[in-house]
């Protein structure tokens, strides 16, 4: 490695991470306000317009920022600023808009597991040192919710990446081994199942993740009065806004990369910067129906559970449902090798 | 037979010192327990270096006759010379417990929290 | 001494990677992104009058011991569930050497029968 | 020869006998002065450290050192006491004795007003000899030797604080616990001794059978340092000990429990190198399920905790889970090669032993910080700290990523190391290696809570910050941590694989001992 290739590394990181950072405000908030007017019209309301969350930020950043007099200042002003941060340092390991991730071989899975982590801490870090009984209970319930659904999550990360290595794949946890070795392609009818319960799982961790209904009861403003954010104000309430905008794009591209990483361009064989565009705005479109499924429907549809339900609800059902995945992962290996179906796929196309 | 009669009796002490650590709940008795384990671990020493009719291994000019092994010997004597370390330790800690807790019982001194 | 290139190189772990300091190159970057989107807020706010006081849904505040929620209060939901398992691993923490042998004891029996009684079947 | 190759050519019974030497030093020069005590004891054990790291600079370079005491004829190596010094022995020391070394610079203040602090050095110093005297000796007597010498020293500095009761309870239960777990070693001793007549591991490994006493010693070594490394169910001493001791003994403790489980790495892969897989029950797979049971229960129970040390000594618990699981996953896959995962494993394993080092001992210094500042470790009656021990807070947040296994900490790159590698073995293992992990995180962020952040509480208006030796002492761990956060890769190819390969390569070991003695 010379001098040039590490410049030009730390440059495609820098401007990366700045591109990433504005794109990923500004489609986190578009997908923000998408999100909003599509439940007012599942309600059978007008709904806001799509551009206020912009609005909101905006707002935000005119009002006073308070520092409660029982926070610890420090704590209490970095906690927003590093959610926002490790946030928008995810989408730097994600395959974004149908591209490669932006450094291909500098973080994996794993991390991006742990990344996630970060803007919850953060929360849950911000919500403690302000020093309120409500926002205490909040960042407890945040805490308590996170360790809930981390379960079936790395029960989804590792079963995917156990399956791929079970191919003969090397750096099975690399994202764009994952993206270019769709789980779909490879697996028998058992498999298959299984991917579809495991997608179902992570389509059900998303609301958590994101702390949306029915698992928002860290902030549950008509209990707790907002929870973790209740002390926040101005540009930190700001700041943990924007951490949840880029969070819904992170978590949606996650479950694009990990089961839809397919792109237009190869089947109208379309090339150079054409193809780009399509790619681009197939994966909208593609965050956009997860969004749609994962977070607007469910949380449209249910309403807010107590945190004991939601510890049940992730340690019982959910991570029951993803071991049954992993265990169809597993018995559709076993198949594959002991009985050789494969062929039988192959001839009947269904592989 | 009769030579196996050495690893019975070591067999033996390991097994009462070890019944009388977990199951006496005198301090002083668990002590004595560990004491003859200790005993019993150090016979199992002296006897693998043993020989039939063997004279100890500390003549220069040996009057004739096999010697028994030294090693183990100097193992048992560096073990006991441990042994009594550790006995004057546990010693003086339980005076200091019987200080605190003026009782001898390990279910009353015992308990997980403050 | 080292090799300067050996500082940058990635951990390889046969199925995926870390560098820590793309990372880190990536937090800072980012740091100043969001200070300069930070910095477009307002920063002051009005010190010392009763809008610094916590929010308690306009009850008066108590005493500052009985604000702070204490450790053994958190995690209430995640304890509720979990609680079972925990009263019985307590009790197994009795506190007492003799049980702490009888421990030893038991496992020594355990390897025991996994280790050696199958060799012997055979 | 010079004198700096003279200390290198003599370097492992340097290791072991100038800390000796100083701890009986010691009270000589307590009688003159206590500033003059504590600059000699931290001055003995910097030597040491700088010893050490010759001795692994050279190990790491040359080889497998051996050191021969007395005389040099070898016709008789039964009778000669051997030091064997390899990468793995090296990578033990080094975290001894930096542990050691920021114990002894943390004692100067958090200690000062404490009585008969003569004899609490001389007893720090014996303890760091016998851990530095297990992880280099290539003896098995020896072994015992230094066992038992780091378990009454260790047992008398756990009851230091000999007005408490819970102290000398703690003591008292450390002491029983470790002298049955050494007779036990010495018993299995005895049974090498009289089938191969050899006290040396490598002679042992060499000839060993696995016969139905080699069984049985397995077990008996297998249960014995498996109880004095805390695993579960024999950990139950450990919170005990480490919950009662002062901090700055506590951290030596972490190591000393370590050395116990380099002791286990040692029989293992080394004396049952050869045998291991002729085992009907694969020790691999056993310790493996060890490793999981102790990660879980560990865990759980210090979710449970509302004492500050008890709870980080349960995270310890937990954490020394993860070494067994990755060593064991190294275990696993070692017939009759280990394989390239197997090896990820044990990489991930052995760095996991020095990374649990530094961050719960740096969790015990911040906890002996709180005590000392507050005389209180009971989270139920702490808060508001972060007020007034601002660099207390820093060094505890620097510990919390660390030990839940955060980017870019230390803690990250070894788990990143054990779950990537311990999920071919079997997905449940990573899965259950990642929930706790992020229940770490979520017990250490209550600790972050409950002591530091909230209200100020008025009992706490006059804490002030801990003294700047025991910041420093604070600091030296946590600049360790980052470094090796960092840079995990250098960490992993200059110290962590030396080790991994040593430990994996006992034929090296054991030729390299009987080419001394002829084939003996």
């Amino acid at each position: 490695m010379d001098i040039l290739q590490i410049s030009q590394t730390a440059l495609t990181v820098i401007l990366g991470t700045i591109g990433l950072a504005i794109f990923g405000i500004i489609f986190g908030l578009f997908y923000k306000g998408v999100d909003r007017k599509l439940s007012a019209h599942m309600q059978g309301r007008i709904g806001p317009p799509i551009r206020q969350p912009f609005r909101d930020v905006r707002k935000l950043f005119v009002k006073e920022n308070i520092v409660p007099e029982n926070a610890i200042s420090w704590i209490f002003h970095l906690a927003p600023l590093f959610g926002l941060v490790a946030t928008i340092s995810i989408l730097l390991y994600l395959p974004i808009g149908g591209f490669n991730p932006l450094v291909i071989s500098s973080g994996d899975l794993i991390l991006i597991l742990y990344l996630l982590i970060l803007p919850s801490l953060a929360m849950v870090v911000g919500g403690f040192s302000s020093g309120s009984p409500y926002a205490t209970v909040g960042a407890q319930r945040e805490m308590a919710t996170m360790i809930a659904y981390e379960f079936p999550l790395a029960i989804i990360i590792i079963s995917m990446a156990w399956r791929l290595s079970m191919e003969g794949v090397r750096n099975v946890f690399a994202l764009s081994s994952i993206t270019s070795m769709p789980i779909w392609n490879f697996v028998g009818p058992l498999g298959f199942i299984g991917g579809i319960i495991l997608l179902l799982a992570l389509v059900l961790v998303t609301p958590a993740e994101l702390s949306k209904i029915p698992f928002d009861s860290p902030e549950a403003e008509t209990e707790i009065a907002g929870g973790l954010l209740t002390e926040y104000s101005g540009r930190n309430l700001a700041m943990f806004y924007l951490t949840d905008a880029v969070k819904t794009l992170v978590m949606a591209s996650v479950i694009v990369a990990l089961f839809f990483p397919y792109n237009l361009s190869p089947l109208f064989g379309l090339e150079s910067y054409l193809a780009f565009a399509v790619d681009i705005i197939f994966y909208l479109v593609k965050v956009l129906l997860v969004v749609l499924f994962s977070v607007t429907l469910i949380r449209v549809a249910i309403a807010r559970l107590k945190i004991d339900q939601i510890v049940y609800t992730y340690w019982v059902p959910i991570t029951l449902l993803s071991l049954v995945g992993l265990i169809f992962l597993m018995w559709d290996q076993t198949f594959m090798v002991n009985f050789d179906i494969q062929p039988v796929f192959q001839m009947l196309g269904l592989a | 037979m009769i030579f196996n009669f050495p690893f019975i009796a070591v067999a033996a002490l390991i097994i009462v010192g070890l019944y009388a650590v977990v199951f006496r709940k005198n301090l002083i008795k668990m002590i004595i327990g560990i004491t003859i384990i200790e005993s019993g671990v150090n016979l199992f020493l002296i006897t693998l270096g043993y020989r039939e009719g063997s004279i100890a291994p500390i003549y220069t000019s040996s009057p004739g006759g096999i010697m028994s092994l030294p090693v183990p010997q100097a193992l048992t004597l560096t073990s006991i010379v441990i042994g009594v370390a550790v006995l004057a330790l546990m010693l003086s800690l339980v005076i200091h417990i019987y200080r605190h807790y003026n009782t001898l019982d390990v279910r009353k001194i015992g308990g997980d929290e403050e | 001494m080292l090799p300067f290139e050996s500082l940058l190189k990635t951990l390889q772990t046969g199925s995926g990677f870390w560098n820590p300091l793309v990372w880190i190159v990536a937090i800072i970057v980012a740091l100043l992104v969001v200070l300069i989107i930070r910095g477009f807020g307002k920063k002051d706010y009005k010190k010392g009058t009763s809008q610094t006081q916590a929010f308690l849904s306009g009850n008066p505040e108590y005493d500052k011991e009985r604000m702070h929620i204490k450790g053994s209060n958190v995690y209430w939901g995640f304890s509720e569930i979990l609680n079972w398992i925990i009263n019985l691993l307590k009790k197994m923490h009795t506190g007492n050497v003799s049980d702490y042998v009888l421990w030893f004891v038991i496992i020594i029996a355990i390897l025991f029968l996994s280790i050696i009684i199958p060799a012997g079947a055979i | 020869m010079n004198a700096l190759e003279f200390f290198v050519v003599n370097s492992p019974i340097f290791a072991v006998a100038i800390p000796l030497l100083g701890a009986f030093l010691t009270p000589i020069f307590g009688m003159i002065n206590d500033k003059l005590r504590n600059v000699f004891a931290i001055f003995i054990m910097i030597i040491t450290t700088g010893i050490v790291f010759a001795l692994s600079y050279d190990v790491v370079t040359n080889g497998i050192r051996t050191y021969i005491f007395g005389a040099q004829d070898l016709s008789l190596p039964v009778v000669r006491i051997l030091f064997e010094v390899d990468a793995m022995s090296c990578f033990m020391a080094i975290i001894s004795v930096i542990l050691a070394v920021v114990a002894l610079i943390y004692s100067w203040a958090f200690m000062k007003e404490n009585t008969g602090l003569d004899k609490y050095y001389t007893l720090l110093l014996l303890m760091t000899t016998g851990m530095l005297g297990m992880e280099l000796t290539g003896d098995m007597f020896n072994f015992f030797v230094f066992l038992e010498i780091t378990s009454i020293s260790s047992a008398a500095l756990v009851a230091f604080w000999i007005n408490r009761g819970k102290s000398v309870e703690a003591g008292f239960k450390y002491i029983v616990i470790s002298t049955i777990g050494a007779l036990f070693v010495l018993f299995s001793i005895a049974l090498f001794y009289g089938q191969y007549n050899a006290l040396n591991m490598a002679i042992i490994a060499n000839s060993i059978q696995f016969t139905f006493l080699d069984k049985i010693a397995l077990v008996l070594l297998i249960g014995a340092l498996a109880m004095k490394a805390g695993i579960v169910p024999l950990h139950m001493w450990l919170p005990d000990a480490y919950s009662k001791a002062p901090s700055s003994v506590t951290l030596v403790l972490v190591a000393a429990t370590q050395a116990s489980l380099y002791g286990l790495l040692r029989l293992c892969f080394t004396i049952y190198g050869n045998m291991i897989t002729l085992s009907p029950v694969s020790i691999g797979w056993l310790l493996v399920l060890f490793g999981i049971v102790t990660i879980l229960l560990g865990v759980i129970m210090a979710i449970a905790q509302t004492d500050l040390k008890r709870l980080i000594a349960f995270a310890a618990v937990g954490e020394i889970g993860y070494m067994i699981l990755g060593i064991g996953t190294g275990l696993v896959t070692m017939s009759p090669s280990i394989s390239a995962a197997g090896l990820t494993a044990l990489k991930g394993g052995i760095f996991h032993i020095m990374n649990d080092a530094l961050d719960i001992g740096l969790m015990f210094l911040v906890a002996g910080a709180i005590f000392y500042a507050t005389r209180e470790t009971s989270l139920d009656r702490l808060g508001g700290l972060a007020r007034n021990m601002k660099y207390t807070t820093a060094f505890f947040i620097i510990g919390l990523l660390a030990v839940s296994g955060l980017p870019p900490m230390n803690g990250f790159a070894s788990k990143l190391l054990i779950y990537e590698s311990t999920y071919q073995l079997n997905p449940i293992l990573a899965i259950i290696a990642i929930l706790a992990s992020i229940l770490l995180l979520a017990i250490f962020v209550k600790v972050l809570h409950s002591a530091f952040l909230g209200p100020a509480l008025p009992r706490f208006n006059e804490v002030k910050e801990v003294p700047k030796s025991m910041l420093f002492a604070m600091a030296i761990i946590a600049g360790i941590i980052i470094v090796f956060g960092v840079f995990p890769d250098i960490i992993i190819t200059n110290i962590v694989e030396p080790a991994a390969n040593a430990l994996v390569n006992n034929a090296g070991y054991i030729s390299k001992i009987l080419s001394l003695t002829g084939g003996a």
